[in-house]
């Protein structure tokens, strides 16, 4: 066990596959003599060489490509995008090419990159070093998408993610980077796919967030406890495979649900959650599912803290719902 | 030996010595040339009959794809587009597997998961094609340095048009594999047209090639239609490659004699004269030709020789439209390793509607 | 009124916009000399010249750039992408730069570019020319999505996003192109945005459905009417600007949501509707809300007939919602 | 006159005789380029004090900047990257706008919306910059053809870096432009690093001028420490560009003295020797020497031209500091030309948290 920030966790992630397993390499922008512009690939180019730590040219379409190929030809490549928001020039190699691979071609060729991209606002970083469009790629059939929001979280999900077989897009919460510390187990800590972590237990409302939005809703939910409401909170960790059973079987239980999510409400994940439990769960509601999220603009820069939701708006939205205000 | 699929024994591993197209395969790469040849014709007439649906053409450009799979190895990695049945043909992919392609039937190794054309044979590592174009550009780079840094001499060739060399693939291909000295064979079968587009209205460069120098390696410029021209090209190529010299760039000067798709009208845009000078360096003409003068081929035995490929064509065929019809299930697998549990709740959905006498296959 | 098909309606709007206004002007692949891969074009190369009708070299990411670049300095550019597959190397310049012009200038630099694209399955078309991912540019703040059911949509729509002063996402449901045929006003026919078409009123349950699908649940209300069950039927006509209120105000009628499109369902538009319905028309819903979707399975060649939505498939949801099955 | 908005006077405007850089406005242009070195100096000092939240510094480049600017005219216009303030300066653009966006205040007319350093001028033809890479430039392409459809005398030039040549955006562009004659200026300041990468490692060309070639038109490579050097390469391509004779790449090799932005430490990569090496031909010296040498300038001069500057930039900032915040509301606004009903309710809802004592600004 070692007490690590999650960007550090990470690191020590990359460096036990890359120690296990020859195949696995890194490839990006600025990740070798650099280490990584966030520092996640800090002491790999010096341990593993320039022949794994491959600094690339400046195209996401490039590297999205060329780590498709190494997939197909057996190793296991790890891609960096520098900030999700730079992933789009690599868009059609993700969505045509990665996620369809398997697919396409009847099993012949899996194809499996993990696709590694900081997200998500709060670091003051405007329209383009800021935005959480996991969406896109939960929409996208073929692709895994984990979201970890702890440091062993971060370690142990990575490591399930280079071991899959699946192309996975791992999302990192850059504003949690360093902010969040926690004990990390030593060596190869796998954290299953598909399975939620329930952070805290309640009764009156269930609380369902991922990423930096966790620590968010944790602290509703401390708020919350404060004024009598009992609030469960998920950490989601994946959302494909998502594990809809313990969403589900929260809600039967607390009859409430609030959806948090920093991404643009319209059409983001929340929608899909919501029609889950108005499926699954619509028996056992008590109240309107709310969603907390961001507003349906673009990332803003001086108002980042108007757009984001915060623990005041989710305590604020959850008291809603319970009160049915 | 590389990564995971065994290469199957293929007739067509040309383990070629010296530098000309070997003398005693010229009529067995003839033969190739003509099977793609009558496979266009058939494949167009089935379509008109609907029995596949959708079928492009690769008339005029055999010698180019032939020549070219020569000049490969077992070992080697092919990044097709959708045009490369030639190519396939020589890698050794049996015509009833290419046509259970196109049929889509429960015997084709895509599991019908692809329109005609979007072939993948593991086996002969004729890797997956896809519609978009370029995107398999980058990939073959990606696979030679993987080949690189497993030390397997090998490399990759991937094969794409005259329009192709606008994508966004193509540029970062070349580029990284400029950057890495990538074991990459860049081949560009510039067939003079994109759908409608003509070569000169796709790029102002005067040749397709030069667009190499951006890339900081050579660009070689080929007569498609001379068999053992483009065998010589690529076969260079293929050995700079392994030797560690970093990729090429080779133009395929071709024409496309048909439509660009069974979707396609080239009327709209060409006129019949255009095709009929292009047929006048048909290069299975070419070929015959010379084989002919050569002695290695008289017109009985050409004669001979088409009507065996068009029964070997039609039986294949006949094979492959009798082949049974995919289980419907099969539409729930490979989109991962293992199904996700709302993959095995929808698979359980439709059996569900099928139970109830709907949707039934 | 002329009785047209949807692509004939297509080409009439076109036409219509290109006489008004000469600064309206269509760039695409095999857009001029060809008409267009289906026919959406045909003719105008001929009446407007190679200046305003461009055939572009193939790039999707030439299209787009130069697009914006020209709607910049104020002309109305019409971009078709050839199939809405084939979007995905114009990702970036869609979702970093069309979305956010506007917004990040502080409204200096509005941008309204016309993107046109065919899109859908039922053609035989397998992985890559029959995806529906719509969802991708709804939630994609500073779009507009419009996707027409019937030719006089087609061309009412197309005309008022032609006329819009934002960008507009023109989805053209590919499948209906020549099968539905209708009457359409002559001249400058306008839809607005963000009103549904009430297709048919019914009390027991809403079908909500775009594009392609909207033929589709027309017949299945059709055959719930021979069973008793009175369906009301609802084509969104635009995804952004959504009708929420025609959708709330027909489900807190019905208090039951059948809610369809032929994309994947995890993550897809459905979900918003969902979402929508779960929180404001919550105390209405008498049943579960149902999805009838795609699965969520890369769109398949030969097995597209198992895939896609039908009218079986959709009476059949309906049925269970109403008789609670 | 171009679309919308009208070109403010500006002092700036070079109206350029003849082909040398014209001599009485060398003082003026030093003036810009030890503007622009004070706001680098000044940027960087109020970012490490918290005062603004980011900053990339251009100093290095401030010669081909202030050189490509006085070679455009008012209806040119402007496609850049996040680093062409000295080119926004020259434009007209008040220091005391760049400041505002530096801060994001009220004033700012970009209203707040993004990060330092993506400025965006209607007013002087400076179009709204993004981070994302290369997009500007085929966004150049497409103002340039709607150039030529208007028929207006006018050009576009576009600023990007040695990295963006690797970009999707630099190939479609280049391409288009080149099939579409369009009246573009491609501006690359090689600045020989995209963050930790060398230029040898982003490409293998030897130059990355000669990529033109590629695309079938003319590339230039110019010393861009040298202002009337790159003057006189701009004005040329630019005079190209509207005599309809098509497009022109220019290399202009820099180096980037300072780190790649704020969050960069560029000692990771690069010594401080070779950064010492480089600025031996900062082009402020170099180009204060040939004034000095030419009796436009003398020490004392020289020194109250620093003391000046630095006051007016002092000024222009606290005046910026001191403007009023953004109304939050002005998060909903720009979304579209009129807001959804979505947005109207989603704006109702922040006003109802705010009501309630919650998301106060
Ligand atoms: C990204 C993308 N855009 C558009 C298309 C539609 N399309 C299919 S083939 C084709 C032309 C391809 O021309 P070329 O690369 O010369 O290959 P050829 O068909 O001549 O073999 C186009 C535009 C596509 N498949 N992918
Ligand atoms: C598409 C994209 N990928 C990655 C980045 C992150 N990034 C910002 S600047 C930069 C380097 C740019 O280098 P260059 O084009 O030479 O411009 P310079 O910064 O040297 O002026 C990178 C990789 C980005 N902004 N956009
Ligand atoms: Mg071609
Ligand atoms: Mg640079």
């Amino acid at each position: 066990m070692s007490e690590l920030t999650i960007v550090q966790a990470v690191n020590r992630g990359l460096t036990e596959a890359m120690r296990q397993d020859p195949d696995v390499l890194i490839l990006g922008e600025d990740v070798g003599i650099n280490g990584g512009v966030f520092r996640a690939t800090e002491g790999l180019f010096k341990e593993f060489g320039a022949d794994r730590v491959v600094d690339t040219p400046l195209s996401e379409t490039g590297i999205l490509g060329a780590a498709i190929g190494m997939a197909l030809y057996g190793l296991k490549p790890i891609a960096e995008i520098q900030f999700l928001d730079f992933i789009y020039p690599a868009f059609d190699q993700i969505v045509s090419e990665l996620a369809k691979f398997r697919y396409r071609s009847g099993g012949q060729y899996p194809c499996h990159v993990v696709v590694r991209a900081p997200y998500g606002g709060g670091i003051k970083g405007g329209l383009y070093h800021s935005q959480s469009t996991e969406a896109y790629f939960a929409h996208t059939a073929g692709l895994k998408v984990a979201i970890p929001s702890t440091p062993a979280d971060a370690k142990g999900l990575l490591l399930t993610a280079i071991h899959d077989e699946d192309p996975v897009i791992f999302l990192e919460p850059k504003r949690i980077y360093r902010s969040v510390t926690g004990e990390v187990p030593d060596g190869d800590h796998r954290v299953p796919f598909g399975s939620a972590r329930l952070v805290r237990e309640g009764s009156n409302v269930t609380l369902v967030a991922y990423g930096a939005m966790v620590p968010a809703v944790t602290e509703a939910a401390e708020t919350l406890a404060n004024e009598g409401i009992s609030a469960e909170v998920l950490d989601l960790r994946t959302l494909v495979p998502l594990d809809e059973a313990a969403v589900v079987r929260s809600v039967e239980k607390t009859g409430r649900a609030v959806l948090v999510h920093e991404a643009a409400r319209f059409c983001g994940f929340g929608g899909e959650l919501a029609a889950i439990l108005a499926e699954k769960a619509f028996f056992s509601l008590k109240a309107p599912i709310a969603r907390v999220t961001g507003y349906d603009t673009p990332f803003p820069y001086a108002l980042e803290h108007v757009y984001l939701p915060n623990p005041e708006k989710i305590a604020h939205a959850a008291r809603s719902t319970v009160r049915g205000g | 030996m590389t990564n995971g699929g065994t290469v199957a024994h293929s007739d067509a591993d040309p383990a070629p010595e010296g530098d000309g197209f070997p003398r005693d395969r010229r009529l067995e790469a003839y033969r190739w040339m003509v099977t793609a040849r009558v496979v266009d014709e058939r494949a167009l007439s089935l379509q008109r009959q609907g029995r596949i649906g959708f079928y492009a053409p690769l008339s005029g450009q055999e010698a180019a794809q032939v020549g070219a799979a020569y000049a490969l190895r077992p070992e080697d990695w092919v990044f097709p587009a959708y045009r490369e049945l030639a190519v396939a043909l020589v890698r050794g992919v049996p015509l009833r597997s290419l046509f259970d392609q196109l049929v889509g039937n429960s015997a084709d190794l895509s599991k019908g998961t692809q329109m005609p054309n979007h072939f993948a044979y593991r086996a002969q590592h004729f890797v997956s094609a896809s519609s978009p174009i370029g995107t398999q550009i980058t990939q073959a780079v990606g696979a030679a340095m993987a080949m690189q840094r497993r030390h397997d001499r090998a490399a990759t060739i991937t094969f794409f048009g005259d329009g192709a060399t606008s994508s966004n693939d193509f540029h970062a291909g070349l580029n990284f594999a400029g950057v890495f000295r990538a074991p990459t064979v860049f081949f560009c079968q510039n067939n003079q047209w994109a759908i409608s587009l003509p070569r000169e209205r796709q790029t102002v460069s005067a040749t397709l090639a030069e667009k190499a120098a951006a890339y900081g390696f050579p660009g070689v410029v080929v007569d498609g239609n001379d068999l053992e021209a483009v065998y010589r090209v690529v076969r260079a190529a293929r050995l700079r490659a392994i030797a560690g010299e970093g990729p090429t760039l080779i133009e395929a000067q071709v024409y496309r004699f048909g439509p660009h798709s069974t979707s396609d009208d080239p009327r709209r845009y060409r006129t019949d004269s255009q095709v009929a000078e292009a047929r006048q360096r048909d290069p299975i003409l070419l070929l015959k030709e010379r084989l002919l003068s050569e002695g290695l081929l008289d017109a009985a035995s050409e004669q001979e020789l088409w009507e065996s490929v068009r029964a070997e064509a039609a039986r294949a065929f006949e094979a492959a439209e009798r082949a049974p019809p995919l289980d419907p299930h099969t539409l729930f697998d490979n989109v991962f390793a293992t199904p996700t549990p709302r993959l095995a709740e929808e698979r359980g959905e439709y059996d569900r509607l099928v139970r109830e006498g709907l949707g039934k296959p």
